[in-house]
């Protein structure tokens, strides 16, 4: 019976995609790309991480976070704490006052490290925290939101001053954050130089490898059926809640859950780019993380990673050609895909993939049927 | 707008040619002066007749506001010197990217300007937090890069030469003017919240409290883009100090300015000095807003010097004879000019060679007046006190007899 | 802290800091009426409402700089026909916004957010390629500047007196507006119900342009007037934009009360708290409080009590 | 009549008011086990809203509801329906993107919680469950469509196949053959008469003949106040009920 197929993990459209997707990021790319367009490849990868995780959150349940620079950007700190600490031996910073601290610490006339740094001078300690600190972060908003059913704009607007307070409080706290200017001047991983070339594309193959097992993770959830239970929930909240769900558990799930994979996108922008800065953690880049998901389409894993690739690829490369007009065309995409493309690149790609594919396989088979006599005609029309 | 390094082919082609007449050519000046093999030794883009430069500043975003002045002063500069035939007989080129305001970007369009299109030099950066970001790139790419802002201080790189004053050649000639000419006992310091403000307002307190032995009498920090400063003011009018410290900036200042003149507090009776708001700054408050403020930078536009004033005619009639150039601007104008003297210096573009000939490098048509690089990258200047009008320039009333010595690492300071 | 000041001084800071917290209440709400009628009465969530302000306040820079230049002897009162000038571009614009982008989703509230998104940056690009980079300075008649001393130590900005009675001028205006004219009713109709609404013959399309409109209208006046005490650059704008959807958020969407009685709340916490503190502290601890409260009443402040 | 620990649900003195309107005022009622109790009453008579307040989807002011051993006022909306309690509302409440199949197994009362529907396998004994089910309620051949193409009448019996999958022991129904052609609601009739063997049903319905069909007891809501209750024919003759209700 057809049914039984939809027990499987992909569909076999998705499946192919997928591939296709690999072997763009695994093969295709390294090989046309020099270090530093690879290198920025990577970057653009690590918002992947946050709108897969916005596919669940918001395209599944409906939960339209605007703070998701919050756990992309702790994530990054988190990782950055330790690149910075193993950054800052006493060797490395003799000429400061106090030695073996961080630099901005010692501008800050702080004499020592401050406790909540500590654990971070462990690197087990630090890798389990890159996932735990926004995860927990974000159970305690969801928990504090869901419960008391804040939802919608709501809790849009809620996130978004939750990212707006955290930014204030890192440019302002600068003695033990590092300030507006962010934790800087990252070298190296247990003594591995992650600014060598050889590092960066080591730490892009990585990347792909957390990518494509998150990818397969997120799938595994929303092809459950707690992803059903999500699309239910957006549609009738009260129709699941009376169906026995503790929805608030299921928002904080994927709320969690989303959050957890932008941490972990955070820690790999650390990585890759060398730094972590307060400009992560606002607004803007919060609500550009959603748009990158409703250009790439907001139900879609698949899609809504092409949209960073592509958002952002735009982005370079229009400010790139023109630096003082580029904004203009970026806007004009947010616009037009909205008003035009609700379902975003993969809405495009479903509603007219088949039709392509159709006509490719009819071209094909009558190819198949007549190869001899049709390549003879076309070379004597010549 | 992005141009293309000259491609392999074509250097390997020139680079035979350059070798057979390398032994005649080295004693032979004029154009070109020197082979591009012989002055640049390490793949820069450097041609026979064009080396590329970067220009990297925000035309977009918060930033774009501070940093256009920057932009139209360095093209100003690269055109000038264009017009008398280049740097080592070679016309400058530039690329331009856009940093957007955001601190990766710029380490991004650094990493570009570099790796691909392989710029000699870059001129660029306003912010601390862009400079900090793009300087772990500068550092490991061994490229050079000329940043105009007055900042912190607190690095130095050798990859770096800081055109704009570091910290304490900003402030301690502002406080010790005020100090003897007002008889100032007594500050009150001002701050957007972030590392140049506070870093600057530790110095000045260390100064006042330790040097001075006068009192800091309140601190405050408002957050960037902040616009209501009323309850300051009432603090600020409850203690009555004999100084208002101010380094507040960007749009805030605006708000600053506008409100503490309309809660009555009159800049001719009260002292204020700032350290943040150049000619450029006043454009957005307006002149009669702030008329009676002090200023203490190195550079405004109404210095009385022949440099300058062909400066500001150059500039005005290249940007429109109502843009105003403030220090920032000033300083960005330095930064071709300085490394066509240090290149000239050296002989070469290389990025080594150029660091190591930048000390001493000496630039007597700056508009601020003569400049030299000291050792630490920073420059040697003189530090005035300008007196805002209502027109929205600056009446210089004070500076420093000598030039002040860049310090950014200071004793007693930190 | 206050221990070192006299009784007198005390009471006249007591005084101004009361003035200033209600000059920032003026602020606040002017900011947030526009959007108290877009969002909370349309449930369109406009995120270029800060770039329809500093449209008002270029308005008001571009009439300066006519009276300047032609009507020099008008100048002083060039400020009323600026906001008027304002109020008819930002008004012109929201119509066109409305038309061209708005109208289509109105089924999908949440994208409404990305769409003015892309047009916010689309706006402020605009405004830097006409107005350039650099911040402009409008200049205000002598008037306006100043301050009325009342007492040796209590003096009260005059700007802020005319925000503060322009404030309560277009408070009162859509009070009238949304509660006893046609449109309100027509408004209130269709966002209630809008297929009903369009079978009783209430012309939605009208009704949404006008209502659409007029909100950007009065971001345009309030922008105007902010020329007196911010900033007029192509990117001040975002400035307003979290704190203006928190005000009208926190006093619960639908109520006009409510928009005022949060404006109030928040402007007065954190003009005390920045009295107190230092102004990210104050910040920080209005934001906490405000999400805090949220949580406890995720409706707002005044928002009715029905069975839902 | 029964000792009180013989009822299934016991309401007793529930109120309930919005913004000091009394929606609900002092309400009690009483249901057996296997009783089908039929709510009538005017429009704004606070039918609805004892629903809602025995669901857990508005919190009373004042009052108890006693399930069994449990008080429901304090227990959450999930937990509610743990412990027996099935609700279907007045409009069709179905998952529109989903298909039925998929509509009928989010109801199926296994996998509740987050873990549990994250591990849930969609194994031969749900399968046959759900076919089983969308076989009663006249959809076995809609399985895998999308739930938003079925019409209206379809929509409710799929609300009712939901309800179904749960097994509760009360079921409560707010009007279930609004809307209906008249074919649809003699279906919806006899599907009711299957579902409702061997449970408690609390049923809001206007339809008169519908009522009489199935109503063991009727109750009678004026103005958020119990008018009347007793078998059909008691209310019918009610002179309060004929004066405020039937009579009109």
């Amino acid at each position: 019976m057809k049914l039984r197929g939809d027990n499987a993990l992909f569909r076999r459209s998705e499946l192919l995609g997928l591939l296709a997707f690999a072997t763009l990021i695994l093969v295709m790319l390294p090989a046309a790309l020099d270090i530093f367009r690879l290198n920025l490849v990577g970057k653009y990868l690590t918002y992947a991480f946050v709108t897969i995780g916005l596919v669940v959150c918001w395209g599944y349940a409906g939960i339209l976070s605007l703070g998701q620079g919050i756990f992309f950007g702790l994530g990054g700190y988190c990782m950055a704490m330790f690149l910075k600490l193993e950054a800052s031996s006493v060797e490395n910073t003799k000429i400061q006052s106090t030695p073996g601290i961080p630099d901005f610490m010692d501008w800050n006339q702080l004499t020592a490290l401050p406790w909540f740094w500590k654990p971070f001078e462990n690197l087990g300690v630090t890798l389990a925290a890159v996932v735990l600190v926004p995860t927990l972060f974000a159970f305690i908003i969801g928990a504090a939101m869901f419960k008391r059913r804040v939802g919608g704009v709501y809790f849009a607007i809620i996130t978004q001053a939750v990212a707006l307070i955290l930014t204030i409080l890192i440019v302002g706290q600068q003695g033990y954050t590092g300030g507006i200017n962010g934790i800087t001047d990252l070298r190296t991983l247990k003594g591995w130089d992650i600014r060598s070339d050889g590092a960066k594309l080591t730490l892009y193959y990585i990347e792909c490898g957390l990518l494509l097992a998150a990818i397969v993770a997120t799938q595994l959830v929303t092809r459950s059926k707690l992803g059903r239970i999500l699309v239910a929930m957006r549609d009738k909240e009260d129709r699941v809640r009376f169906s026995g769900y503790s929805v608030s558990s299921f928002k904080i799930f994927a709320f969690c859950f989303a959050a957890a994979l932008a941490a972990l996108g955070g820690a790999m922008f650390t990585l890759q780019v060398g730094f972590m800065s307060p400009s992560f953690v606002g607004i803007v880049p919060s609500i550009e993380m959603v748009i990158y998901t409703a250009v790439g389409g907001r139900s879609s894993i698949l899609g809504s990673v092409c949209g960073a690739l592509l958002v952002n690829f735009a982005k370079t490369r229009l400010s790139e050609s023109f630096p003082e007009l580029w904004l203009f065309g970026l806007g004009a995409l947010f616009v037009v895909v909205v008003l035009s493309f609700p379902e975003g690149l993969a809405g495009v790609y479903r509603s007219s993939a088949p039709r392509l594919a159709r006509s490719f396989v009819a071209k094909l088979r009558a190819l198949w049927r007549t190869p001899m006599t049709r390549s003879l005609d076309h070379e004597l029309a010549e | 707008m992005t141009t293309k390094s000259g491609d392999a082919r074509n250097l390997s082609r020139r680079q035979m040619l350059s070798a057979l007449a390398a032994t005649p050519a080295l004693g032979f000046i004029g154009r070109p002066a020197l082979a591009a093999s012989a002055a640049n030794t390490t793949g820069l883009a450097v041609t026979d007749s064009e080396v590329t430069v970067g220009i990297l500043h925000s035309v977009t975003g918060t930033m774009a506001i501070s940093e256009t002045g920057s932009v139209e002063a360095e093209k100003l500069a690269i055109e000038q010197i264009n017009s008398i035939g280049g740097v080592l007989g070679r016309k400058i080129k530039f690329v331009q990217e856009d940093g957007a305001s955001d601190w990766p970007t710029f380490a991004e369009k650094a990493k570009k300007l570099l790796v691909n299109d392989k710029c000699a030099a870059v001129f660029g950066c306003w912010t601390s937090a862009s400079r900090k970001a793009v300087l772990p790139v500068f550092e490991q790419y061994n490229g050079m890069l000329y940043c105009p802002t007055f900042y912190e201080g607190l690095e130095q790189s050798k990859n770096v030469i800081y055109t704009g004053q570091e910290a304490t050649q900003q402030i301690i000639a502002g406080l010790n003017w005020v100090t003897k000419q007002k008889g100032a006992k007594s500050f009150y310091l001002l701050g957007s919240d972030y590392i140049w403000p506070r870093t600057s307002n530790k110095i000045a307190r260390k100064h006042i409290e330790n040097v001075l032995k006068t009192k800091v009498v309140g601190e405050e920090y408002f957050p960037l883009g902040h616009t209501q400063f009323n309850s300051v003011i009432n603090k600020i009018k409850l203690t009555k100090p004999d100084v208002i410290y101010a380094i507040i900036v960007g749009g805030s200042n605006v708000a600053f300015y506008k409100q503490l003149k309309a809660a009555g507090i009159d800049l001719s009776k009260q002292t204020l000095l700032t350290i943040s708001v150049t000619e450029d700054e006043i454009d957005g408050i307006g002149g009669e807003n702030i008329a009676g403020a002090y200023a203490c930078m190195k550079y405004f536009q109404s210095l009385d010097n022949a440099n300058n004033k062909g400066f500001v005619s150059a500039f005005q009639k290249k940007w429109g004879d109502k843009t105003v150039i403030g220090d920032v601007t000033q300083a960005a104008y330095l930064g071709p000019w300085l490394w066509k003297l240090t290149v000239e210096k050296a002989g070469s573009f290389d990025i080594d060679k150029v660091a190591a000939a930048s000390p001493g490098v000496e630039f007597k048509g700056a508009p601020e007046g003569y400049v030299r690089i000291h050792e630490n990258h920073h420059l040697w200047s003189k530090t005035r006190v300008g007196r805002a009008r209502a027109d929205g320039q600056y009446e210089v009333i004070y500076e420093t007899a000598e030039l002040v010595q860049p310090d950014p690492f200071p004793k007693g300071y930190q | 802290m206050l221990g070192d000041y006299s009784l007198s001084d005390l009471g006249s800071i007591f005084v101004m800091q009361g003035f200033a917290g209600l000059i920032l209440f003026s602020v606040f709400l002017l900011m947030a009426l526009g959007l108290a009628i877009i969002f909370g009465q349309m449930g369109v969530i406009n995120m270029a409402h800060g770039e329809f302000m500093i449209l008002g306040a270029y308005m008001t820079y571009l009439t300066s700089k006519l009276f300047e230049t032609y009507l020099p002897a008008l100048f002083p009162g060039y400020f009323f026909v600026a906001m008027i000038v304002a109020f008819l571009a930002a008004a012109l614009l929201g119509a066109m916004v409305e038309w061209a982008l708005i109208s289509r989703l109105y089924k999908r509230p949440l994208d409404t957010m990305l769409a003015t998104w892309g047009l916010s940056l689309i706006l402020q690009q605009l405004y830097r390629s006409i107005f350039g980079a650099r911040e402009v300075g409008v200049e205000l008649p002598p008037w306006m500047l100043g301050s009325w001393q009342i007492t040796s130590t209590i003096e009260v900005p005059i700007n802020g007196m005319f925000v503060m009675a322009l404030t309560a001028v277009i408070t009162a205006g859509v009070a009238l507006l949304i509660y006893k004219s046609r449109l309100g009713r027509q408004v209130r109709a269709v966002v209630q119900n809008r297929v009903m609404a369009g079978a009783v013959g209430i012309d939605t399309q009208k009704v949404d342009r006008a209502t659409f409109a007029l909100g950007c209208g009065i971001a345009g006046i309030a922008g105007s007037a902010f020329t007196m005490v911010g900033s007029t650059g192509p990117t001040a704008g975002q400035l307003y934009i979290v704190d203006s959807f928190l005000v009208v958020v926190f006093g619960g969407a639908q109520s006009l009360i409510g928009t005022i009685a949060s404006a109030f709340t928040i402007s007065q916490s954190r003009s005390t708290l920045e009295f107190f503190t230092s102004g990210s502290m104050a910040q920080v601890a209005t934001l906490i409080g405000v999400v805090v409260i949220l949580m406890l009443r995720p409706q707002g402040l005044f928002a009715t009590k029905v069975r839902r | 009549m029964s000792t009180h620990q013989d009822f299934l649900l016991s309401v007793e003195a529930l109120s309930v008011s919005f913004d000091g309107f009394k929606a609900v005022d002092d309400v009690s009622l009483y249901v057996e086990p296997n009783e089908i109790r039929v709510i009538i009453g005017p429009n704004g008579a606070g039918k609805t809203t004892v629903l809602d307040l025995i669901c857990g989807k508005t919190r009373a002011t004042s009052g108890s509801i006693r399930f069994r051993d449990k008080e429901l006022t304090r227990m959450s909306e999930n937990g509610i329906v743990e412990a027996g309690v099935g609700r279907k509302f007045q409009n069709p409440s179905i998952y529109d993107d989903l298909t039925v199949f998929e509509n009928l197994e989010i109801s199926y009362p296994r996998g509740r919680s987050v873990l549990g529907a994250l591990l849930f396998r969609r194994d031969r004994a749900v399968r046959e469950r759900i076919e089983e089910i969308a076989e009663t309620i006249y959809l076995a051949d809609q399985l895998a469509e999308r739930a938003e193409y079925l019409s209206h009448g379809q929509k409710q019996w799929l609300e009712i196949g939901m309800l179904l999958i749960q097994d509760p022991e009360l079921l409560m129904l707010d009007e279930p053959v609004a809307g209906m052609s008249v074919s649809e609601r003699r279906n919806t009739a006899e599907l009711l008469n299957k579902i409702i063997v061997g449970r408690s049903v609390l049923v809001i319905e206007h339809d008169m003949k519908f009522v009489e069909d199935i109503a063991h007891r009727v109750t009678v809501l004026h103005q958020g106040k119990v008018l009347s209750e007793g078998s059909m024919e008691h209310v019918k003759t009610d002179p309060k009920v004929v004066e405020v209700y039937l009579g009109h």
